[in-house]
């Protein structure tokens, strides 16, 4: 399948895509290909366009040129945000987002994924499949004790480890995770890159982070963005060593 | 310079703070550490006076300060760096700085110099919308936003989250730069070990409400307070 | 599914209270002798007839605005729509008895020389085409006045003004007697109901019956909505919808879906209400009475549906106790309780209720809980 | 008929004119004055109206001072004696016929005063507009010509050109020409060339009276005249048509000055601080209230300021609704912060009881703000109108809004109400005295709801019900304008006022407004945020 | 002490308030003074008035209140047409009695219902023909608020110009919506209209609140009354309270009553209702005098019938008569209107009207008007016929069906 005159097998591909808000150039011509079953590792300073480049993935800013093609035939910069998530790509926020009026346990049953029309919904019962998965992801993301409270009521890590649960729970083709470290603890933070490598596994997975322990951690090729375009890509170490990703990022 | 005195703090009817106790000394670096949800940012909004305390006491060199609002506290030299950063989305770069004159003299109402040479990114983006700032732009701002008022006591709820590696350096530069002049109290909250550990002088560490370790940096360097903070 | 019953304490109790209105107040009525003490005179059962129906459009109204986060100004469009088409039936029973002793055209049109029904009037001598059209046309119009809000994600305020104009322009055209429903005037002097008279007593009982059936059978329904999963999407949607559409949910389906629901439920009470109180007219349509059925939902509690329904017939019987009591007063009283429920009550009258008999959620905290003990300080809120 | 009386009276007039340029009139015998002035004492209209008549053709040498004491109704009469006499300005008794002081006896009687209807009116104005021709005042000049152009009396030729011979003022020199020419072209005994060149003269003067003396040319005028005329008519309709978009755009603006002053201070009250406030057209009732008691107060205190005293009502507009403002908010608003839709519960409540309030303070009826003499009136320019209130209106507004605009983007407290209401704990932690600027900030927008009473008053009801009239006008404008941004309350509202001004003339007010409505609510599916909507992450987070 | 209760049912609240108070006031004062005289039938009078705050389903369920609960005798009130049509249907179901005060559009009788304001050639026609007459008037512009009253008198006003005349061309109607404030497009539009030569009058059916703004306009504009007049149906003393009327001076206003006729009746009426009000400037108006007209005719009936009882009372009143405030005997026809005088008034600059014309005899109300199609042939007559819509043509009551 072709579009926009490309022929690709990537899961994901992004093809010379800019964005300006007023003038301000916050993706510049980016192209970037993630493959079936990839895990990548997105760094890069504030500001380069880390969550721009998310936002066009999923639909919430249309690019100014450019494509964001997902297995092979759909272009994303034409759909809409369900459809997209339909698609199978999920995503976590930079920051947490929950529905905080929800108790935990009912974000993880919105997320599970099941037929999303409004009639369907209306009617449907939860089964037992559904009830052993829920249960299941409250364990995995430790919110087993909290999941009659209110999502509103948790702390900032908190809500952090449910959006990663919600983010599990819709099964997506595609994880694109903004910064899930953020906020938790180094044991924390290991762990989480644990669950990531788990479910890289079976999914593809974005992760943007400024955490190199943990970007170390994951072990998988890492891009670095600047001034919304790629900067450098490649093994951890090698782009750690770029003089450029030093100067503009890493710091001395 | 601050003292806080046995404090407990409610939501509703759940309890967040359980008779905790800490002291900041000016030209010192006073961390908070723990896990997620142990109560680490409802300390600091008791502080601040985000939230009303329930039982104890919070001084403020000498002066009681519990009772009052949060803009009395910060007229009185407490500022806050909140956790989510908190930035007014709809005002530039520039003016939500310049939020920071309220508590001021007249004649005081100028942006140190200091904030851009910290945050030179903010000198460039003066007439954006703060909204509108990459996260870690807005942390940035956030923490610029807390100096133009002068504070005598600075709070920091996680600064460096969202932070690339190099401005991480640059804050905790910024924040030895603050401590060494000898006149500021600095309370921060800090997941990031390492960097908790570079700053600190002294320290405590939060479970469920209570503050179950303290002690000055040394104790840091040991694994005891590290095995606290895993599961 | 514990947490989620079908039917709460509330409801039950809210369920039995209607049930019982409807069979004991037309028996009150209509068997016992009027000195009677437990005789329930017979102007008070249109009277409580029509704090049903508004408790209904309350009911219809929190459906949107407490569940689905949008707050309607314009709900009232939807009632009187079905109030019109009602009021349309019960024009063409009128028959030959009007002033004119015109058999076919109502008096108002009579009298602006018309010489024939217009198209669309035609059908409403049937009463089965009647009811069906109290149901379509708010339905109809809520559907494409949704879907086109909804799809261009008008949201909060915005879908408030709009439903505002939309329920003004609906009142400034029905004001014209061009039109062809009766200008300021509307619709009125009923005689019959499927053959029974209107004024008789009789047909008001049953009348008053059927609005506690129809508030009965509607809170089972919008309760069934809400409980369902479908109910869970639509809070989450008005809690973050942005979020929702993350997450796969088409929010503008969800939310068409939720106000077509509403305002079919609304012409239903609007069909109701008209020949209890004798007359329909534009100002049903004016903006004011929209924002008034939103203050009704308001003082019950919102998204709570028995609190909507008790919010209305409270303001309403209040509404009707102080313009007697207090003919040049009333306007304090009602406002001062409109003031004193926002700041004392924030979650309404059913809050109020709930927090006294404890009737509350229970709360599980991971860390042990202590009563809540009085704040020391009170910073700014 | 009537018109034929009237005529008559114009005729008279007209000779008596006649006789005043041809040079000093002769002693007038004492009789047709008596005579005339008799009549004023039966009491009736058409009696009265030959009593002018009668003055008039006798040149009464007091003429001019009894016609001008009639208009004002201090010509009285003794109904026994049949004297007529002068109440002049001071209060004091004269003889009409005289002017020399009227007899002890007399001022004692019941004296009545001599009656006027439109009739009367008329005449009376024929009567004192003919004397303007001659007129030292070059404005008054050509006011009696452009009345004469109106009419376009024949018999008026004569005075017009005696007057024309003398002219000095040039814009007065082109009126009598034109009113010369307008009678020209009736005339069916004038060279058909002259007609043609006055068709010309007419059509140059462009308006709806040149119109109307093109049109109405007798039946019989020659087909050369006819065409000139028709071609005079052709060009003026071209023109005012142009002229009559001009209008609509004009009044358009006008009206969306209305809006905007209406709205603008619930562009603050909820555009910036969020607060669905439904008391907000009270604030405006209260302004126009307090318009009306400081005018009453001028009136009774300190006349010497009455010119002024809607000048002086707007700062105490502004401070009335200004404190009740801060009453509300800190009574009632400030323990709803963070809770917008319960703002819109309790400020229903606040709005039922200042209405009752008003209503039992002052009564349920209008009550009167007098619009000082400068405001009265109305300019032309291009064939369009517009009234010295509306056009003073439309100034205001835009000083207000100007002026809020520089006080929320060039101050502290403009920079600190946009912080408190973007995040109000974080404000305070900055140090921002929350209750301070909430309280201020609310005063303010009801102070300027409240100044926007002062110019409502002028141009509608001062009644309990005042405020309901603009509630839903103001939300939809600074709703349409988008909320949070006075530039697109002021675009807003501006726009709404002329698409409603271009769709009245062919839908009419009712339709119009309707088809008006229907916009909007399309329009919002275009910008679901409103006209001027901000964009971008900051909006959403 | 047993007492016989009126019900008061005027607006207090609401865009109507600004009317209808004063008539709740009026009623007050009435009743004050009948009990002093002794009340009826030796016993006391009770007001009881409730406020039906503008919303007409509210005043069906007040008035329904107000016979069945209260127990009112009789019920003096509405200002509205479509009040009055909303209490219909409550006063014939229960059989109770309402005087209705408020010129209104005809088209009606009811055997329930009493109208003592006036009908359309009560109060429209006699001021047209009066513009033709005095004024010579040729072109008209009938405008109004956009609702049944002004329709159906302007219907009625327009097949009597054609009747007389009129060319459609010399007719402009125009409609405006309640509360219209807005009016620089409209005067415009009536300047235009007026200056094609022909003498030019507009006749006013601009209802309540719309009329200030409108005024105000007409006089900032510079129309003056000698230019193109102006006569309303609707502009009483109690509106031009809150206008400066200097610039409206020569204004017309058609009624059956004005405060400024100098009859010892009405200089009486005038001194009680300023000390009863305590305000020696408040004005009295047209609908007042109606009330006053009505409430002692059914006074008189209950006398006359020896009782409050609806049904007597009903049969009592055609016939009875009052002397009204203008010097001339009203009397209550069998079509329950009454007679009345016309009156037609200019404005002057303190808010006072000039009578500049009066009709001889007394007029008697016309429930059906002439000039319409539908209405031409109908005859009310509760006394011989007992039928509120006879058709004079079929010989039968009911309208126009056969
Ligand atoms: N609506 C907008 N208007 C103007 N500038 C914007 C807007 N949205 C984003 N930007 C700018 O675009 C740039 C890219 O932002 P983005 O959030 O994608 O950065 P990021 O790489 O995610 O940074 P961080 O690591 O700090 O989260 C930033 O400089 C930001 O200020
Ligand atoms: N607004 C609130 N309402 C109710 N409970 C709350 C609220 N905010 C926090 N809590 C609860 O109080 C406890 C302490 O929260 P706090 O935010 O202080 O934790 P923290 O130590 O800062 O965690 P983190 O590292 O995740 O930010 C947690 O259990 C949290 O769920
Ligand atoms: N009857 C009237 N004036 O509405
Ligand atoms: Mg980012
Ligand atoms: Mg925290």
């Amino acid at each position: 399948m072709a579009i926009g005159g490309l022929t690709t097998n990537a899961l994901l591909y992004l093809d010379n895509v800019s964005v300006t808000f007023d003038g301000f150039r916050a993706l510049n011509a980016l192209s970037l290909s993630i493959d079936a079953q990839e895990m990548r590792a997105i760094i890069g300073p504030n500001g380069a366009g880390k969550t721009t480049m998310m936002d066009v993935i999923t639909g919430k800013t249309r690019p100014n040129q450019g494509v964001a093609v997902f297995e092979a035939s759909h272009d994303l910069t034409k759909l809409d945000e369900a459809s997209i998530a339909e698609l199978g790509i999920g995503r976590k926020f930079q920051t947490p987002t929950v529905f905080e009026m929800h108790t935990v346990e009912d974000n993880i049953l919105l997320a599970l994924k099941t037929d999303r029309r409004p009639f369907p919904t209306l009617f449907s019962k939860r089964t037992k499949a559904e009830k052993e998965r829920i249960d299941a992801l409250l364990e995995r993301v430790r919110l087993t004790g909290s999941r009659d409270r209110k999502a509103g009521e948790l702390s900032h890590g908190q809500k952090q480890w449910l959006e990663i649960g919600m983010l599990l729970a819709q099964e997506p083709k595609l994880l694109l995770v903004d910064e899930p470290a953020a906020g938790m603890t180094d044991q924390e933070t290991a762990d989480t890159a644990d669950l990531l490598r788990e479910i890289a596994k079976t999914a593809s997975v974005v992760v943007v982070e400024h955490d190199m322990v943990f970007v170390r951690d994951l072990g998988v090729k890492v891009t670095c963005l600047h001034e919304g375009s790629v900067l450098a890509e490649g093994s951890l170490d090698a782009v750690s060593t770029n003089e450029r990703v030093v100067e503009v990022y890493l710091g001395r | 310079m601050l003292s806080v005195e046995d404090v407990s703090l409610y939501y509703g009817s759940s309890r967040a703070l359980r008779g905790v106790s800490v002291t900041a000394a000016a030209g010192e670096v006073t961390c908070v550490l723990g896990r997620n949800g142990v109560g680490k940012s409802s300390l600091l909004r008791a502080i601040t006076g985000q939230r009303p305390i329930s039982g104890g006491r919070i001084t403020l060199e000498g002066k009681e300060i519990d009772g009052l609002r949060p803009y009395d506290r910060a007229a009185l030299g407490v500022a806050y760096v909140p956790q989510g950063r908190e930035i007014f989305p709809l005002l530039t770069v520039k003016e939500n700085l310049e939020t920071g004159f309220a508590p001021l003299k007249r004649k005081d109402r100028s942006i140190p110099e200091d904030v851009f040479d910290l945050f030179p990114v903010l000198k460039s983006m003066l007439g954006r919308r703060g909204g509108d700032l990459s996260g870690g732009q807005q942390q940035q701002l956030a923490i610029g936003r807390a100096l133009v008022t002068r504070p005598k006591l600075l709070v920091l709820d996680e600064p460096t989250e969202g932070i690339q590696p190099s401005i991480i350096k640059d804050i905790g530069r910024a924040i030895r730069y603050l401590r060494d002049k000898g006149t500021m109290a600095i309370v921060l909250v800090e997941q990031y070990f390492d960097f908790a550990q570079e700053l600190a002088d002294r320290f405590i560490v939060m479970e469920r409400g209570e503050v179950v370790e303290s002690g000055d940096a040394k104790a840091l360097e040991g694994d005891d307070v590290r095995q606290r903070l895993h599961f | 599914m514990s947490r989620y019953r079908f039917l709460d304490g509330a409801g039950m109790i809210f369920l039995a209270v209607v049930l019982a209105m409807a069979a004991l107040i037309p028996a009150s009525n209509l068997l016992l002798p009027p000195d009677s003490w437990l005789h329930v005179p017979d102007h008070m059962v249109p009277l409580l007839g029509k704090y049903l129906a508004f408790a209904m459009l309350a009911l219809a109204l929190d459906l949107v605005w407490g569940y689905c986060g949008i707050l309607s100004l314009g709900h009232g469009a939807f009632f009187a729509l079905g109030g019109y088409a009602m009021g349309m039936y019960l024009m063409r029973q009128i028959g030959p008895r009007g002033v004119y002793g015109n058999p076919v055209l109502p008096d108002f049109m009579v009298f602006l020389n018309w010489t024939e029904l217009p198209w669309f009037w035609l059908g409403f001598d049937h009463f089965w085409f009647a009811l069906l059209m109290v149901v379509l046309v708010p339905g109809a119009l809520a559907f494409c006045f949704g879907w086109l809000a909804f799809r261009s994600r008008v949201t909060g305020v915005y879908l408030s003004i709009i439903t505002q104009a939309l329920t003004f322009a609906l009142m400034l055209a029905f004001f014209r007697n061009d039109m062809g429903f009766g200008g300021n005037n509307g619709l009125t002097d009923f005689k019959d109901i499927l053959g029974f008279p209107v004024q008789a007593q009789g047909t008001r009982a049953a009348l008053f019956a059927l609005t506690a059936f129809a508030l009965a059978g509607s809170y089972l329904l919008s309760r069934w909505v809400v409980t369902s999963k479908l109910g869970k999407v639509v809070v989450a949607i008005r809690d973050a919808e942005s979020r929702s559409r993350f997450i796969g949910y088409r929010v503008e389906h969800y939310k068409l879906v939720v106000f077509t629901l509403s305002a079919m439920l609304a012409g239903i009470a609007g069909a109701l209400y008209v020949p209890q109180v004798g007359i329909i007219n534009p100002s049903e349509f004016a903006p004011a009475n929209s924002i008034e059925a939103v203050i009704w939902v308001a003082v019950g509690g919102r998204g709570t549906l028995v609190g909507a329904a008790l919010g209305a017939f409270l303001v309403n019987a209040g509404k009707t106790w102080f313009t007697g009591v207090l003919p040049s007063m009333w306007l304090f009283a009602l406002g001062g309780l409109f003031v004193l429920t926002t700041l004392l009550l924030p979650k309404g009258v059913v809050g109020l209720i709930t927090d006294l008999f404890g009737i509350r959620r229970k709360s599980e905290l991971p860390a042990p809980t202590a009563p809540a003990a009085p704040a020391k300080a009170a910073p700014a809120e | 008929m009537r018109l034929i009386g009237l005529r008559g009276a114009t005729l008279g007039l007209l000779i008596a004119i006649a006789t005043l340029l041809g040079g000093p009139a002769s002693p007038a015998s004492a009789d047709p004055v008596d005579d005339a002035l008799a009549r004023f004492a039966a009491d009736k209209y058409d009696e009265t109206d030959k009593a002018i008549e009668g003055l008039v053709a006798a040149s009464a040498q007091n003429g001019q001072a009894i016609f001008e004491a009639m208009s004002a109704g201090r010509l009285l009469y003794d109904p026994e004696s049949k004297t007529v006499l002068i109440k002049d300005a001071g209060g004091a008794l004269v003889l009409a016929k005289t002017g020399d002081p009227a007899p002890q006896a007399l001022a004692a009687k019941p004296l009545k005063t001599v009656r006027l209807n439109n009739r009367v009116r008329r005449s009376l104005e024929a009567a004192s507009g003919a004397f303007a021709l001659q007129a030292p005042d070059p404005q008054k000049r050509i006011g009696a010509a452009r009345a004469i152009f109106k009419t376009r009396e024949p018999t008026a030729l004569p005075a017009i050109e005696a007057a024309l011979a003398k002219e000095k003022d040039a814009s007065a020199k082109q009126a009598l020409e034109a009113a010369k020419a307008a009678i020209i072209l009736a005339r069916q005994d004038a060279p058909e060339a002259d007609r043609i060149a006055a068709a010309d003269i007419v059509a140059a003067v462009g308006d709806q009276d040149a119109l109307a003396a093109l049109r109405t040319l007798p039946a019989n005028t020659p087909p050369a005249v006819k065409q000139a005329a028709e071609a005079g008519v052709a060009s003026i309709e071209r023109w005012l048509g142009v002229a009559n978009v001009v209008q609509d755009v004009t009044y358009g603006v006008s009206l969306g000055s209305v809006l905007l002053l209406a709205a603008i201070g619930l562009a603050i009250t909820f555009g910036v601080m969020g607060v669905i406030n439904m008391a907000h057209g009270e604030m405006v009732m209260i302004g126009a209230y307090a318009t009306f008691l400081t005018q009453g107060f001028i009136r009774d205190y300190v006349p010497a300021l009455s010119g002024a005293s809607l000048i002086l009502a707007i700062p105490v507009a502004f401070l009335v609704a200004g404190a009740v403002g801060v009453l509300i908010e800190r009574t009632v608003i400030r323990f709803l912060y963070g809770r917008p839709l319960e703002t819109l519960l309790a400020t229903w409540g606040v709005s039922l009881i200042l209405q009752q309030a008003v209503r039992s303070v002052f009564g349920p009826t209008n009550r009167e703000v007098q619009t000082p003499e400068w405001l009265q009136g109305s300019v032309s320019f291009l064939g369009v109108s517009l009234t010295w209130n509306r056009i003073a209106i439309v100034l205001f507004a835009m000083a207000v809004f100007f002026a809020l605009m520089l006080l929320l983007k060039r101050t502290s407290l403009g920079l600190r109400v946009r912080a408190v209401t973007q995040n109000r704990r974080m404000a305070a932690s900055m140090g921002i005295r929350t209750p301070w600027v909430d309280a201020m900030t609310f005063g303010l927008g009801s102070g300027v709801a409240g100044i926007a009473g002062v110019a409502l008053s002028q141009i509608d009801n001062v009644s309990p019900n005042l405020g309901q009239s603009y509630i839903i006008d103001s939300f939809l404008v600074v709703v349409f304008g988008g909320v949070g941004n006075l530039w697109g309350t002021l675009v807003g509202a501006l726009s709404i006022g002329v698409a409603n001004k271009l769709l009245e003339p062919f839908a009419g007010a009712v339709l119009g407004k309707i088809i008006l409505l229907v916009a909007i609510i399309l329009f919002i599916q275009k910008k679901p945020r409103g006209l001027f909507a901000l964009k971008g992450r900051a909006v959403e987070a | 002490e047993e007492t016989i209760k009126i019900g008061i049912l005027h607006s207090l609240s609401g865009t109507m308030a600004i009317s209808e108070t004063t008539l709740k006031d009026a009623m007050l004062m009435l009743i004050e003074e009948q009990n002093k005289k002794g009340g009826v039938l030796g016993k006391k009078l009770e007001p009881v008035v409730v406020d039906p705050a503008s919303n007409w389903p509210l005043f069906a369920e007040k008035a329904r209140e107000l016979i069945s609960n209260q127990k009112v005798a009789v019920v003096f009130g509405c200002w509205t047409s479509v009040s009055r049509k909303s209490v219909l249907p409550v006063f014939k179901e229960l059989d109770s009695v309402l005087f209705y005060p408020v010129q209104y559009e005809g088209e009606e009788s009811e055997r329930n219902v009493f109208y003592t304001g006036a009908a359309p050639n009560q109060q429209a026609i006699p001021a047209v023909d009066y513009l033709m007459k005095e004024e010579g008037v040729q072109r008209w512009v009938l405008a109004g608020t956009d609702y049944v009253y002004p329709r159906t008198t302007n219907k009625i006003l327009e097949a009597y110009l054609k009747d007389k005349g009129v060319a459609q061309e010399d007719i402009l109607i125009n409609y405006t919506p309640f509360g219209h404030s807005d009016w620089q497009t409209i005067v415009s539009d009536i300047k235009k209209f007026g200056s094609t030569g022909k003498k030019t009058a507009v006749v006013s059916t601009i209802n309540g609140d719309a009329n200030v703004p409108f005024y105000k306009e007409l006089g900032n504009q510079g129309i003056k009354a000698t230019d193109i007049p102006v006569v309303a149906f609707s502009v009483g003393e109690e509106e031009l309270a809150g206008i400066d009327t200097k610039p409206l001076v020569g204004h017309l206003a058609a009624w059956n009553y004005f405060q400024s006729v100098d009859t010892p009746d009405n200089k009486a009426f005038i001194e009680k209702w300023q000390a009863f009000t305590k305000n020696p400037k408040r004005v009295t108006n047209d609908p007042m005098e109606a009330h006053y007209i009505g409430f002692n005719m059914w006074v008189k009936a209950a006398e006359k019938a020896g009782s409050v009882e609806p049904d007597k009372v009903i049969d009592a009143l055609p016939g009875i008569e009052q002397a009204n405030l203008t010097g001339g005997v009203s009397k209550m026809l069998p079509n329950h209107h009454i007679t009345k005088p016309v009156l037609i008034g200019e404005i002057k600059d303190d808010g006072q009207f000039d009578v500049v014309e009066k009709t001889d005899d007394l007029v008697p109300g016309d429930a059906w008007s002439d000039f319409l199609p539908g209405s031409k042939d109908l005859e009310a007559d509760w006394v011989a016929k007992k039928c509120g819509n006879f058709n004079t043509k079929t010989g039968k009551c009911g309208g126009q069906g056969s």
